[in-house]
């Protein structure tokens, strides 16, 4: 008995569902919208949210990239990649140019995204106030009076404690200002990459049933206090040790040969971009 | 002399039940329930006037009306029918409070109004940091700026008697008198021009219930802030109020000045309350 | 030639998968998919329950693709379920019209109708059987011919045994509360993602589609106090309920006119929960409520379960675990559990790395801003 | 050739979340001009949207202004359940709709609550419309860069009810104006519609 | 000018639980010129406490009118006056004082009579200085400055509570039984107290247990008898 799937995996019923629950979020910028999450042919946890967006959205003619903590060759990200072009025949691309639809976790890329392009993040935690409330209810109810002192105050005790915040990945941030989102553990160095967006932004969050979007153009601003400024990682002083890039997210790595601590680009479609802009260079002039 | 109240409550009504034909008119009522189809009639017809920098005082034995009352002035339950208009609220003068809608009535609580409960576990996070509790009714009130807030919290803490290296602490390693002061700094910090208390010295020993209540009027005097003090202790009246309402059955029996209630009482009710007054 | 993007993760990806069908096939033994549908119906059951999809034929090819395991089997029947278009509604069913297979009650030595204990493993003595080991076809069929002609013998009617619940008795008597009967159209929390606070009927669909073992241990645990039901179980009836299915395109229609596509086997339990209710002339009074469990095939224990658990999330009590509904109904279903646990096996450099610098920086000292 | 109920439908809707994403961007769906091949009496644009928002699991409303059996048909081809306009999930208009139905309409229709504001009804709306510069609404908030420029055939009451139903945000109502060139355009309850002065 | 002029006042009383009234005073007139002193006197539970009680509107006023002569109000009767003016009334112009001392505990007399000044919106440094000199000049040990008042003896706490209701310069000050249980030395003391006061201006009206004490203090002195007020008693002796 053999059964053939459909074309993007999903009946067109589970699509429609899928796509009027995206365009409710973007008329909502940040609002968690409800939908029935399907069950994935991947596990919950590893990105069905954001895979049930990309397969209701995308079409033959649509070209996929799809990153994991910055990798296009990450397991998981190749496994995400496999079942949407078993199921679509779509064309995959690792350049981030090229791409119209970027399923990526935890990483907004280096380069610059444009208004073709469509950013599909995925979400383990959507909800920014599940520290300060544990109940779903409740959080919604918090969202609908706009009373957000309970992540504010998650950052205002870190300073007390520590003396600063301490926020690592998922810093939330406050969406055209009304709703506080989290952006889903991108690094904070990721969260000025969505204000004022060329692209559209999508999140999904499989196994707590909710998608929610960031529209090109719109505010996002990350929590902060006015004498505690929002602060991104840092590698000042830091680069690449492959293509030199100073001015990115860094992997930090120890290099067995000498035991040192040695910087990567996060993003490797980013570097190996440089690397072969380098090389072209250094073969131009060799032959000049 | 013509003054306009800060907060005018009209025809207050709070139900549980629908209510049948028989108690439609409030008739054949056990005390404020109906035996027939079980509906309780919390609130009555509530009416009064709070007037800028007044203490009114709320008196009342359980299950009187008082705290349900204050839950709905505070819109931590829903009337039934009935209005209320603050003077400086948003919107005009004339927009009944209660007709807003969840985020408004937000607004309100985090720039109007400030509440302590009895139990402090309501009004505090317990597992907050005392700062952080008084800084989550600033930033609830729109700052944003920590120096500042810290700064604040620490001229309540200490108005409140709470040693500064405590600050801190989470209020649930605290004696009840500390937490109660901890939520009275955390109900004022945004200097609300109302503040609610209800029974707020109940259950406390009888020096720290002292504490509380002098703290109180200190802030009263010094601030200059409306307060509605709900209790059944009318010594706990007595202390504060400068005009007292009298309730019983969910409806108002008697208001008038504080002394006057308690020197020449009107109503059964109150003659039997206050004879009872140790 | 420039830099290519090395390709490890696929070449990884593919590589484990082969080990992963070299694993399966390397001892040279096949299971057929019927063997299985004849030889393990308990584990069929349980998938198809957490699945919630009828099929034992597919539930025996999940079970052969899994290797045997719970939780990959019920993952593949889940994808699976998903994939399929929804075209028709059944119809109510009626559970008085199982064809009861077993039905015993715990609250009355005689109830109506009877006792009737079928086949359960409760008084078997749990000792290894070693003559497995070596089990004998012949054997097998002389003893099956033995025990149909036996059977036959026995055979009072050839007509078809309905049974009336235990609780309609009981009601009779005043014991219960009739309710009007409710055909609202229950929410169905795959096409609608579940809200709080939720419908029975929604509860009732995340418990029976709940983990056998995550729903058995939450109900044990109302049982142990950290809940306040501990019912008397009415009944516990197992059989086989007809499935009917309205014409699509006919108006008007009666139910006669519906079509049978199938039946299915389920286990269905109605606990008694004692309850103070106020009567209507007001005054407390003490009845019995009905905790609700119901499962796909036979699953006693579950279904057992799931009646503690309804009749907990039927009276929401905050300092009992077992009577909250988001941590009950958020926590016992198989695939996101086991999803969420399992997804930390994937890389976290880029969240630890931020975290990393955070934490560099506190130790550091001093203000975010002075970099 | 019939409408591909996979393809182009993704097609169309890919074309609608573009224009959902940037609030007065119109999109063409001229590529599938001739293809409507049901026999309802509305713009293909607005087919092509019907069939590509609504199912079994949505309700619909339709204005218009004489009494066909639209409805009933449009039923039978989504199984979306047609009610009441206080119930309805998608409104339909059809041109030709009166002012006033549409202004009554909108002050009946969902709009979501501060719980939920995504329980709202989103309007599939029949009007002409371009993005001429000298268009008579400016539109302005998320998903569009500084500032854009529609002009529409709705007229300014629609405009005017249509601002009080998003007056409170986030409660408010979507739009969708599909027009006779297979073009549509969206208005989502963030934008902000201001009508310019008509000399 | 009459400060204050008391017409056809009478006060009834409804005890509910023994199901019974009690007409305290009844046709009470009287009026004080300002600057005048009316002493009442009378045994107790002749009424003449329901009267002052009434007029400060501790007690519900249920007959007649006290017309009261108001800086702020003009012309003001206090058995119609709403509560709001009534507390203005007390905050500002009429002051009450009675043999008990009933004030937030754990407080010091000098914060005390400091909070009297304070309500009334006078800033700390003047409170401070006025405190002081009032607790001089009715003679409050300083000794007895910073500590709590439930120690004191009457005649303490008495002059401690004139201090706290004269800061506030009343025009009107209500005397209710002061020299009530105090020892000859103290009523002396007293006396030289509302002689001062009376020097002041203050207009007063004092109700006495014993009619010596009003000697030559009081402009007119009433007689109270089983709720009636005999105008102008003089002194007589009624044993």
């Amino acid at each position: 008995m053999k059964t053939k799937s459909h074309f993007a995996f999903f009946d067109e019923g589970s699509k429609k569902e899928i796509r009027r629950s995206i365009l409710k979020a973007i008329a909502i910028p940040g609002y968690q919208v409800p939908f029935a999450s399907r069950e994935m042919p991947i596990a919950r946890g590893w990105g069905t949210g954001g895979l049930q967006i990309t397969l209701s959205i995308i079409g033959k003619n649509d070209v996929l990239k799809v990153i994991d903590q910055g990798a296009d060759e990450s397991v998981n990200a190749v496994s995400i990649k496999k079942l949407v072009q078993s199921t679509t025949g779509v064309e995959l691309v690792e350049r981030t140019q090229e791409a119209s639809i970027i399923q990526s976790r935890h990483r907004i890329p280096e380069v610059p995204l444009t208004p073709e392009q469509i950013l599909v993040l995925q979400v383990p935690e959507p909800e920014p106030l599940r520290r300060v409330e544990k109940s779903a209810y409740k959080t919604k109810i918090l969202h609908s009076e706009n009373d957000y002192s309970g992540a504010w105050l998650m950052l205002f005790e870190q300073i007390m404690k520590y003396g600063r915040t301490a926020t690592g990945a998922d810093h939330p941030v406050y969406v055209n200002n009304r709703y506080v989102m989290a952006p889903s553990p991108i690094p904070r160095y990721d969260n000025p990459k969505m204000h004022q967006s060329e692209a559209l932004i999508l999140l999904g969050a499989g196994r707590e049933k909710k998608i929610y979007a960031i529209p090109p153009y719109t505010d996002v601003e990350s929590l902060a206090f006015d004498d505690y400024p929002f602060a991104v990682e840092t590698f000042t002083g830091k680069s690449c040790h492959l293509c030199g890039a100073e001015d990115v997210f860094l992997d930090e790595l120890v290099d067995p040969a000498t035991n040192e601590t040695i910087y990567q680009c996060n993003d490797t479609s980013y570097c190996i971009e440089r690397l072969n802009k380098k090389e072209e260079v250094e073969v131009e002039t060799s032959h000049a | 002399m013509h003054e306009e109240p800060l907060l005018k409550v009209r025809n207050l009504q709070k139900q549980f039940g629908d209510g049948c034909s028989r108690c439609k008119e409030r008739q054949n009522l056990e005390k404020n329930y109906c035996p027939n189809c079980g509906t309780v009639y919390a609130c009555h017809d509530i009416s009064f006037d709070l007037f800028a920098g007044e203490i009114l005082g709320i008196v009342g034995e359980s299950g009187s009306g008082k705290s349900t009352m204050m839950q709905c002035l505070y819109f931590d339950a829903e009337v039934t029918s009935g209005a209320a208009y603050i003077d400086g609220g948003p919107g005009s003068a004339e927009q009944n409070v209660f007709e807003l809608s969840s985020q408004q009535k937000r607004y309100i609580r985090n720039h109007q109004y400030g509440m302590v409960y009895q139990n402090p576990v309501h009004g505090l996070k317990m597992n907050f940091s005392s700062v952080g509790n008084i800084a989550e009714k600033l930033i609830a009130a729109g700052k944003r700026n920590v120096s500042e807030m810290e700064e604040t919290s620490k001229s309540l803490l200490q108005n409140v008697h709470i040693p500064l290296f405590r600050m801190k602490e989470e209020p649930r390693n605290f004696s009840g008198g500390m937490q109660q002061r901890v939520q009275i700094a955390k109900a004022l910090s945004n200097n609300p021009p109302i503040l609610f208390l209800d029974e707020v010295t109940t259950g406390l020993d009888l020096s720290v219930q002292a504490n509380v209540l002098d703290l109180i009027k200190k802030i009263q005097r010094e601030l200059g802030i409306s307060m509605i003090v709900v209790s059944h202790d009318l010594a706990v009246i007595r202390m504060l109020a400068d005009r007292t309402i009298v309730m019983l059955n969910g409806s108002i029996i008697e208001e008038g000045l504080t002394d006057q209630i308690l020197e020449d009482p009107q109503h059964a009710y109150t003659q039997q309350l206050v004879y009872s007054l140790l | 030639m420039g830099y290519v993007a090395v390709k490890g993760g696929t070449k990884a990806i593919d590589a484990s998968i082969e080990r992963l069908t070299f694993e399966r096939l390397k001892n040279q033994e096949i299971i057929e998919i019927e063997t299985i549908m004849a030889t393990m119906k308990s584990l069929i059951d349980q998938i198809m329950s957490e699945s919630s999809l009828y099929s034992p034929y597919l539930a025996a090819l999940a079970i052969k693709q899994a290797e045997g395991s719970m939780e990959e089997a019920v993952f593949l029947m889940r994808a699976h379920r998903s994939t399929l278009p929804r075209l028709y509604y059944s119809q109510a069913v009626e559970s008085e019209t199982m064809l009861v297979e077993r039905r015993i009650s715990a609250s009355f030595k005689d109830i109506p109708g009877g006792q009737i204990l079928g086949a359960t493993k409760d008084y078997t003595h749990r000792l290894l059987d070693f003559e497995l080991l070596e089990e004998d076809p012949a054997e097998n069929e002389a003893w099956l011919s033995n025990y149909q002609k036996a059977s036959e013998a026995v055979k009072a009617s050839d007509e078809l045994e309905f049974f009336p619940k235990v609780v309609d008795y009981l009601r009779e008597e005043g014991l219960f509360e009739n309710y009007e009967r409710d055909n609202t159209d229950p929410v169905d929390i795959t096409k609608q993602s579940i809200a709080f606070p939720a419908s029975r009927s929604a509860r009732l669909q995340v418990l029976t589609r709940g983990q056998t073992g995550a729903v058995t241990a939450l109900g044990y645990a109302s049982l142990r106090g950290y809940g306040q039901v501990h019912p008397t179980v009415g009944e516990v009836r197992v059989g086989s309920l007809p499935i009917y299915v309205a014409h699509p395109n006919e108006g008007e229609q009666d139910e006669e006119d519906a079509f049978y596509i199938g039946e299915i086997q389920v286990t269905e339990v109605e606990s008694f929960v004692p309850v103070t209710k106020k009567n209507d002339a007001n005054e407390q009074e003490l009845e019995f409520e009905i905790g609700y469990g119901i499962c796909y095939g036979q699953n006693e224990t579950k279904a057992i379960a799931m009646s503690i658990l309804d009749q907990c999330l039927e009276h929401p009590e905050s300092s009992f675990p077992t009577h909250d509904e988001e941590f009950v109904l958020l926590h016992i279903d198989s695939v996101e559990a086991t999803g969420f646990i399992s997804h930390l096996k994937l890389p976290h450099y880029v969240t630890f790395q931020s975290k990393l610098d955070s934490i560099r920086n506190v130790k550091k000292g001093g203000h975010t801003d002075e970099n | 050739m019939a409408i591909d109920h996979v393809h182009d439908l993704q097609f169309v809707y890919k074309k609608i979340l573009d224009s959902m994403s940037r609030p007065g961007k119109i999109a063409s769906l001229q590529t599938l001009a001739g293809r409507n091949d049901y026999n309802l009496q509305m713009l293909d644009a607005t087919l092509l949207t019907i069939m590509t928002l609504l199912d079994r699991e949505v309700t619909f409303h339709v204005l218009m202004d004489n009494g066909q059996n639209l409805p009933e048909k449009i039923s039978e081809y989504t199984l979306a359940t047609h009610t009441t306009i206080d119930k309805a999930d998608f409104v339909i208009v059809l041109k030709g709709t009166p002012e006033t139905a549409i202004t009554n309409a909108m002050a009946q229709c969902k709009k979501g609550s501060l719980i939920d504001p995504h329980a709202s009804a989103t309007w599939i709306i029949e009007s002409a419309f371009s993005d001429v510069h000298e268009g008579e609404l400016m539109l302005t908030g998320p998903g569009i860069k500084d500032q854009t420029k529609l002009q529409t055939a709705l007229t300014p009451a629609v405009w005017q009810a249509r601002n009080v139903c998003v007056a409170e945000y986030p409660l408010g109502i979507d739009l969708m104006l599909t027009d006779e060139g297979l073009q549509v355009v969206c208005i989502p309850r963030t934008t902000k519609v201001d009508m310019m002065e008509v000399e | 000018m009459t400060m204050l002029d008391v017409n056809d006042f009478g006060k009834r009383f409804t005890i509910h639980h023994l199901n019974k009234t009690m007409q305290a005073v009844e046709q009470v007139n009287f009026s004080i010129e300002k600057g005048e002193f009316i002493g009442i006197v009378g045994k107790s539970g002749s009424g003449k406490s329901t009267i002052l009680k009434s007029i400060y509107r501790s007690y519900l006023p249920d007959a007649g009118e006290i017309m009261y002569d108001s800086a702020r109000f003009g012309r003001i009767d206090l058995c119609q006056a709403t509560e709001r003016q009534m507390l203005y009334l007390r905050k500002y112009e009429i002051g009450y004082v009675s043999q008990f001392l009933n004030v937030m505990p754990r407080t010091t007399s000098r914060q005390l009579v400091e909070k009297a000044l304070l309500e009334m919106g006078e800033t700390e440094s003047v409170a401070q200085i006025e405190a002081e000199k009032a607790l001089i000049h009715f003679e409050l040990d300083p000794k007895l400055w910073d500590t709590y008042p439930n120690t004191f003896s009457g005649g303490e706490k008495l002059r401690l509570n004139i201090a706290m209701a004269t800061v506030k310069k009343p025009r009107l000050l209500l005397l209710d039984e002061p020299t009530a249980s105090l020892d000859q030395q103290s009523k002396l003391k007293v006396r030289e107290i509302i002689e001062k006061l009376k020097a002041n201006g203050t207009t007063l009206v004092g109700i006495f247990h014993d009619i010596e004490f009003m000697e030559g203090l009081c402009d007119k002195v009433y007689d109270m008898r089983a709720g009636k007020l005999l105008a102008e008693a003089g002194v007589t002796n009624e044993g």
